[in-house]
């Protein structure tokens, strides 16, 4: 079996609307088995109306097509809701991946988290 | 040098994946490959046994998928095999078909990614079954 | 039974396309397959002709494209080269990335076209070719 | 080479919203050396107005994906302006092509001319 976990947590920073940064932590091996608690929890951020997202794969060693086609299916939903995916934090390995199918073309890919966040927040005049 | 035997045969579960993919990383380093290549077969190999499973045999349990590995000289070629569906044209659409058709588009990556990750790829249906052969030359290309 | 010259060179251009297709015929009959299944390896040879073309040279019309036919007992293989760029990732997007890209989707038919006319599609690089071998078996299936 | 025409033909009918019907002919192979003509006569079609559409593939010998990608990119603009893209007494070995793909699924395809004509006029009042 594929170990694969992803825990929540929410951010200190709020971008220019106020909307609080979370951070989902990736741990372990994404593929055709472990997408499907990878998306029911980008959908639980979604209902409960977190739209900020920061995705941390310092802990993720492996990625599938199924893990790619989860963010392809999430972002749009959240970019509608005023909202980002934010990529962090990938292992040479796992970033290979998201590069060869183009994808830092569609998400922000950043090396930190701290990066991913400043996204959210620089130009912003409120929170931070 | 390790040991790992040349066959497997999955029952198709996704859950069987990461055991696949444990198996390639042995037959890799068996054969010598640089450890991009060797990851790159595991990948590959990985999305093709995902498609048996999830289209092949349309999530269905039951089934059985065969993974064995061939080495050459030069090359190590690992074989995916299936029995169940081949392409079914009703249930499959190209990916821009469905996207119009569906509004959602999370489809269509893994066979992408397997033309990019190997070096020779090929598809073959023979006597009722399907069949995805993934060549990694020793001295081949580095991505 | 005709006689038909089992090698062609033509130059990267589109309006090469026909005199492909008329030579895959005429191999076709020399090999004994079925209308059918001669139907779908003429327009299988002419997507990869086409890809070699327009994705391996880029629309620049001094490349070469090769087309090489092999008789086997139970099967013929057509196995179209060219020495253009392989998948260029920066500029060859999945169709989805480049259906949110560009909003248009008028690419990527000609793949799927390819893995459902022929039995076996293997792709290859090999010493700066890119290769695809087609091959159609004489009592193969009649798609 | 590969031999290729279109043509174009307004027909007699008009639809509910009294615009008229026009056919394209399509005569010999449709590849990828000659889909740039069919192109250029459907956007032709598009700059005249002319929406509501039956392409004729009863003289078309040959298609291959260059081809059927026109018709997927020309299928959006045309119903955007309240019209369709039907198409009409393809050979079989053509439709062989636009089944493999899925297309009857998008398509309104139909076995003669007039189908395709009355599908444009049914529940029309007006002409036709
Ligand atoms: N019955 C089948 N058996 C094996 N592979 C199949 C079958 N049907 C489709 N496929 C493969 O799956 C591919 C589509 O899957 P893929 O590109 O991985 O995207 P996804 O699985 O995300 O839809 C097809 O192009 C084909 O290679
Ligand atoms: N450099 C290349 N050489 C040969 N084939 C290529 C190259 N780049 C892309 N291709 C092929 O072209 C395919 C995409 O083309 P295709 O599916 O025919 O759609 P379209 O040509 O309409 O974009 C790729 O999946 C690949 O098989």
């Amino acid at each position: 079996m594929s170990s694969f976990s992803v825990s929540f947590r929410p951010h200190d920073a709020r971008d220019a609307d106020g909307a609080r940064v979370c951070v989902l932590d990736l741990t372990g091996e994404l593929d055709a088995h472990t997408a499907g608690e990878f998306e029911a929890a980008l959908q639980k951020c979604l209902d409960d109306g977190h739209t900020r997202l920061v995705v941390s794969g310092r802990e993720l060693q492996y990625i599938s097509s199924a893990g790619l086609g989860v963010f392809m299916a999430f972002v749009e939903p959240v970019r509608e809701q005023g909202g980002d995916i934010k990529i962090a934090e990938l292992q040479p390995r796992v970033f290979n991946v998201f590069d060869l199918l183009g994808f830092p073309l569609l998400f922000d890919i950043v090396e930190t988290e701290e990066a991913a966040v400043t996204r959210f927040t620089e130009g912003s005049s409120s929170a931070a | 040098m390790p040991r790992c035997a040349p066959h497997l045969t999955i029952p198709s579960r996704t859950s069987q994946l990461a055991r696949v993919r444990r198996r390639v990383a042995c037959w890799a380093e068996e054969a010598g490959l640089a450890e991009r290549a060797a990851q790159a077969l595991q990948l590959a190999v990985d999305e093709a046994c995902a498609n048996a499973i999830e289209h092949g045999y349309g999530g269905r349990p039951d089934g059985r998928v065969e993974v064995e590995v061939t080495f050459r000289e030069d090359a190590v070629t690992v074989v995916v095999r299936h029995r169940g569906d081949p392409y079914d044209p009703e249930r499959y659409q190209p990916p821009e078909l469905r996207g119009m058709l569906e509004g959602h588009r999370v489809h269509g990556y893994g066979l992408h990614l397997m033309h990019r990750l190997v070096d020779e790829i090929a598809f073959r249906r023979h006597d009722g079954a399907s069949e995805v052969a993934l060549t990694q030359r020793r001295n081949g290309r580095d991505t």
